[in-house]
């Protein structure tokens, strides 16, 4: 052990755990206003559009500007440690699980060899400060907002393994590099990119289980349970303000992020270019993924905007009654495809 | 609540505040909610936050006409069918005849606000299951009503637009054409509704089986409105009981069917609403048709209006119900007693007896399909 | 089982076709208005704020008492003799300086029932709707366009022309008394001789009539 | 269909010890005087016989008769099957107004009579939760009485308006 962390090269380990952590912020200024523009634009209106000149682009920085300057409050009962801690350690667990994530064909914050199996473990620490922001804010529509969240991520999580695990038993590997370098090449059909999501027709089955997994682990409409602002006020929210509050926003959408980027290494070849050779390389690597992982959050914010929500118990009924079923289901039909052929 | 849920084995319920603020209580209403997890056991109804004394205002105004502006901020969302109400009442009292073209604006105005108040009222109600856009679009159609009302009455919101025995102005020059133009383009709009809201399956599913109102139960709470044909009673004052002149229009009465579930649930409510701005609709289509181009818009009346002593209850189908004015009146220019019967306080208090053993969220969804308008239920 | 998957299929197209009318709108025209550097264009006959042509008010009252919320305040001093406040553009004639005229915009409700009853059409709504102001003070709108000096003069000259009219009102009555009660003491001095006269001459009448 | 010249006849057959009398202004519509005492009795006679079948409550009102120092509740019912109306009214004196609750026959009258308890003060005798309903809990006066005067305060709060407006000024 203490061998080990001899070794470790703090300067390398800072680089490391900024990219991300730029990556992040970035993303989630420009998501936060995209999805205002997207909202706009769905509902024939144009969202901001006065703050830094082109189309408000600088909305969000000034939103951030003020939530910085906002008054902290904290309310009188609660549990004062938990409440504070609630909204950093959500963010710490999605930042964390950035590590695994192949951004490009030449970067990824750890290569381990148990990426898939990392990555889903951290994010389950999710479940647990959303229960403790719920439960610190002695605030009964904040415990309601946990509840709710407990139960819905814990059940979801449940078909969301089960799709990831078809992949790794089309893949054979937990590592995601491997598993996005296996993705490469346009053999399928003659131009097709060897994106698992083509090679198997089952695959396509998992990757919609998974979709709406991420999305009901992401807390988006339809299954925005958790903060559904017409029957809970904010749910696990409601008694945050200023930065803290920003903090529960900012880690929810880089686990929009995350799943969606996840998703598209597992189900559409990652960093790899639809084009084959024609422009990969580092650079276009992390276009590419990007690339993917914004649509796949795009399409999540048109659905928020076109659907309504579904009640707590038929959320429950979804999960539990078609999508685990169906994945498990899905995961033989996989294996016997891949034996077969 | 720290002990509730500290407290292991034995189950203990959780009172639970929903409003005055809170977003999905159409204004400020609050609900004592009894919780058993999400389920909810009791409903209590606290109303009077808006309560701004329009009967004490009506006592103490001393002329029936300054009563007007008061009574569009009852229901603020469907002003004209409240003025409506109102002035036939006092019209009655006095026995007025007022002239063609005033009553067949009147209608026009009364129906476009229907319209109005309806579409307010299902956006709102997507609003509270979460489906943020269709409100938007529905809105985009509102303010195209609202444009036709301000170019007639100045007003966008509490017009103060009809006066006892006439108008307070005639209408401008286009208005026919203007109203026409809407009635075609709004047409589309019901079907793309339909589409994006009505039968989308999650809105389906989140309404359907909630809220069941028996037809026996709504007669003895004297439901009326949509709330009532949503439970498959055909009752439609302009048809039963007919004022004005809407015997003289042939259009049909929605009811509720249980077509996606039990007869008499949150869907149907709503549907119950969405098809009846088709037939307002073609009421208008009609009363365009027969509005006479040219008149006048006030019948000669005498400057103080002083009815003679008696009472009478007056009835009329606003958007909400059956909207009551239950005027006294002692002889001298301002009246003994006004009382507005709202449709939204009586359908608000059966809540408690249509919500039992449902969850938070169908409490949200059994107010919005109730469609009420606090300023209405307050007064 | 073919249930559940017809009621998924169900599900799923119509959660496609909403969104398929979302992406239309996505793409299609957006219906905002950039306030502050596109203004909504208001009717001439839109009610946002009410405004009073003092020239033309005849000091009537009417539209005080036609106000439901009592939002208008009018004092009014009657002219002297020696002054003609001249005609309204509609020819009434202008008998009362208009010593105030406030309307407080903060209390008004906009309801357009002190503009009908107007004999001048003087008090109208205009359509000028960005007048917020910090302090609601200033929404209390003075129309009267006389100086306070004037006021103050126009005030004692009335006073002093109600006293005048007064005195000349009580010395005619007192003039009109003193005539009554000298016609009085002749009608009585007069009854009297009569009656001296009568006493002589009626036994004779009824003298006459007897026989 | 029934007249109310027709139902006070029916009425008047029916509880022979009552003068019934139709009562109307100048104005308007007529309606039934009840005594106090017989209100639930009538109303359940109304609502359940066939010949009435008045099966909804449209209206309850509560008046104050100043001059006669005399309460009144008016109720305006309608019957969906027969397609009549009829207007009942009751009248108590200021010092005991009590009429027995028709809440039990009709249940819209709940939050009519506790309406007509807020606003001017009729007690309506077995309503099972006769609360205020519009003006707080602890508020003083009823507000529709022809003599009511504002309380100055409430819970420290000046409630009348000039106090407001001087106090922003």
């Amino acid at each position: 052990m203490t061998q080990y962390l001899l070794n470790i090269n703090p300067i390398a380990i800072l680089v490391h755990a900024a990219i991300p952590l730029t990556i992040i912020l970035v993303y989630a200024l420009v998501a936060i206003w995209a999805e205002r523009k997207v909202a706009g634009f769905i509902q024939d209106r144009l969202g901001p559009m006065r703050v830094g000149g082109w189309h408000g682009w600088a909305q969000s920085i000034a939103d951030l500007l003020k939530l910085i300057q906002k008054e902290d409050i904290i309310p009188a009962d609660s549990s004062r440690f938990l409440f504070k801690f609630a909204p950093f350690m959500m963010f710490a667990a999605s930042y964390a699980a950035f590590a695994v994530i192949p951004f490009s064909s030449s970067y990824i914050g750890s290569n381990i060899n148990i990426g898939v199996f990392y990555l889903l473990a951290v994010t389950s620490v999710l479940t647990l400060s959303i229960i403790m922001a719920g439960w610190a804010s002695n605030n009964k529509w904040s415990l309601l907002g946990g509840m709710r969240s407990a139960a819905q991520l814990v059940s979801y999580e449940v078909p969301t393994i089960a799709t990831v695990l078809t992949v790794i038993v089309v893949t054979g590997s937990l590592n995601l590099m491997t598993i996005t370098e296996m993705q490469s090449g346009n053999d399928i059909l003659g131009f097709l990119p060897n994106w698992l999501i083509f090679q198997n027709p089952f695959l396509l089955v998992a990757f919609v289980i998974f979709f709406i997994s991420i999305l009901a682990e992401s807390h988006r409409v339809p299954f925005d349970l958790p903060e559904s602002e017409s029957e809970l006020v904010a749910g696990y929210q409601t008694e945050y303000s200023g930065m803290r509050w920003a903090m529960f926003m900012l880690a929810e959408y880089a686990d929009m992020l995350l799943l969606s980027l996840l998703g598209a290494t597992l189900f559409f070849g990652g960093w790899n270019s639809p084009f084959g050779e024609f422009m990969s390389g580092p650079f276009w690597s992390f276009f590419w993924f990007m690339l993917k992982g914004l649509l796949l959050v795009f399409v999540m914010m048109w659905i928020r905007w076109t659907l309504p929500r579904y009640r707590v118990d038929q959320l429950m009924y979804i999960c539990w009654s078609i999508l685990i079923p169906l994945s498990f289901i899905n995961l033989v039909l996989v294996a016997l495809w891949e034996v077969i052929f | 609540m720290i002990e509730a849920i500290t407290d292991s084995g034995e189950r203990r319920e959780m009172t639970i505040n929903m409003g005055p603020q809170h977003p999905s209580t159409h204004g400020v209403l609050r609900l004592e909610l009894v919780l058993d997890g999400e389920v909810v056991k009791h409903v209590k109804p606290h109303i009077g936050y808006l309560h701004r004394c329009f009967e004490k205002y009506a006592e103490q105004m001393d002329d029936y006409a300054k009563v007007i502006p008061y009574t569009d901020r009852m229901d603020y969302v469907s002003a004209m069918n409240q003025e409506h109400g109102y002035v036939l009442a006092v019209e009655r009292m006095l026995e007025l005849e007022v002239p063609e073209r005033v009553e067949y604006i009147r209608v026009i105005m009364a129906e476009l606000q229907r319209i109005a108040s309806h579409l307010l009222g299902i956006g709102a109600f997507g609003l509270d299951l979460g489906a943020f856009t269709p409100f938007l679009y529905l809105f985009i159609e509102r303010e195209k009503i609202l444009d036709i009302f301000e170019k007639a009455s100045g007003a966008r919101l509490l017009y103060n637009y009809m006066a006892v025995a006439g108008l307070m102005r005639d209408v401008h020059p286009e208005f026919k054409d203007e109203v026409a133009d809407f009635v075609k383009t709004f047409r589309p709009k019901i079907k793309e509704l339909d589409d994006l809201l009505s039968y989308n399956k999650i809105f389906v599913r989140r309404t359907a089986n909630i809220g069941v109102l028996p037809v026996k139960v709504a007669l003895n709470y004297a439901a009326s409105g949509p709330v009532l044909r949503g439970s498959g009673f055909k009752w439609d004052l302009r048809k039963n009981d007919p004022y004005s002149i809407y015997d003289r229009f042939d259009f049909d009465i929605p009811v509720g069917s249980g077509e996606m579930g039990s007869l008499g649930d949150c869907w149907d409510r709503y549907i119950v609403r969405v098809k009846e701005m088709e037939q307002s609709l073609r009421i208008i289509e009609q009363a365009l048709d027969g509005m006479p181009d040219e008149g006048d818009v006030m019948a000669a009346i005498p400057k103080r209006i002083r009815p003679k002593e008696g009472e009478l209850y007056v009835r009329t189908e606003s958007p909400r119900g059956e909207l009551g004015y239950y005027i006294v009146s002692d002889k001298s220019a301002s009246p003994f007693r006004v009382k507005a019967r709202a449709p939204s306080f009586v359908h608000l208090s059966m809540l408690p007896a249509i919500s039992k053993g449902a969850l938070i969220a169908d409490i949200v969804a059994i107010v919005g399909s109730i469609d009420i308008v606090l300023g209405e239920v307050d007064r | 089982m073919v249930e559940a998957f017809k009621n998924s299929w169900i599900t799923f197209k119509s959660i496609f076709i909403g969104m398929g009318i979302t992406i239309r709108h996505f793409f299609g025209k957006s219906v905002t208005l950039q306030y502050p550097d596109e203004r909504p264009v208001l009717p001439n006959n839109a009610r946002a704020k009410l405004y009073v042509n003092i020239d033309d008010c005849i000091g009537c009252n009417l539209c005080a008492r036609a106000c439901p919320v009592n939002c208008i305040y009018i004092d009014t001093v009657p002219s002297t003799s020696d002054v003609d406040l001249g005609k309204t553009s509609t020819g009434n004639p202008k008998r009362f300086w208009l010593t105030r005229f406030d309307i407080d915009m903060a209390k008004c409700m906009y309801c357009d029932l002190c503009v009908h009853p107007c004999p001048t059409n003087c008090i109208y709504m205009v359509s000028e709707y960005e007048y917020s102001e910090f302090n609601r003070t200033n929404l209390i709108y003075h129309f009267s366009n006389l100086e306070p000096a004037m006021v103050a003069e126009v005030k004692e000259k009335a006073a002093n022309e109600a006293a005048e009219k007064q005195r000349q009102r009580e010395e005619m009555m007192r003039k009109k008394a003193e005539e009554a009660k000298m016609k009085q003491i002749e009608a009585k001095k007069q009854a009297e001789e009569k009656n001296d006269g009568e006493k002589g001459s009626e036994p004779s009448k009824k003298e006459n009539g007897d026989s | 269909m029934k007249t109310p010249e027709e139902i006070i006849e029916i009425l008047q057959n029916r509880f022979t010890d009552e003068e019934w009398i139709l009562e109307s202004g100048q104005s308007g519509l007529p309606w039934i005087r009840v005594p106090a005492n017989k209100i639930k009795e009538v109303s359940k006679i109304l609502r359940d016989d066939a010949e009435f079948r008045f099966d909804t409550l449209m209206c309850l009102s509560g008046l104050h008769y100043s001059a006669e120092q005399e309460l009144g509740v008016a109720y305006h019912l309608h019957s969906t099957s027969l397609k009549h109306s009829l207007a009942l009214k009751v009248r108590v004196p200021e010092e005991k107004p009590e009429i027995p609750s028709v809440e039990s026959i009709w249940k819209t009258a709940d939050w009519h009579e506790r309406e007509a308890w807020d606003m001017v003060g009729v007690q309506f005798t077995d309503h099972p939760d006769l609360r205020r309903i519009l003006c707080p809990d602890d508020w003083e006066g009823y507000p529709l009485r022809k003599d009511y005067v504002p309380q100055e305060f409430y819970h420290g709060v000046p409630t009348g308006e000039k106090t407001v407006s001087e106090q922003n000024d």
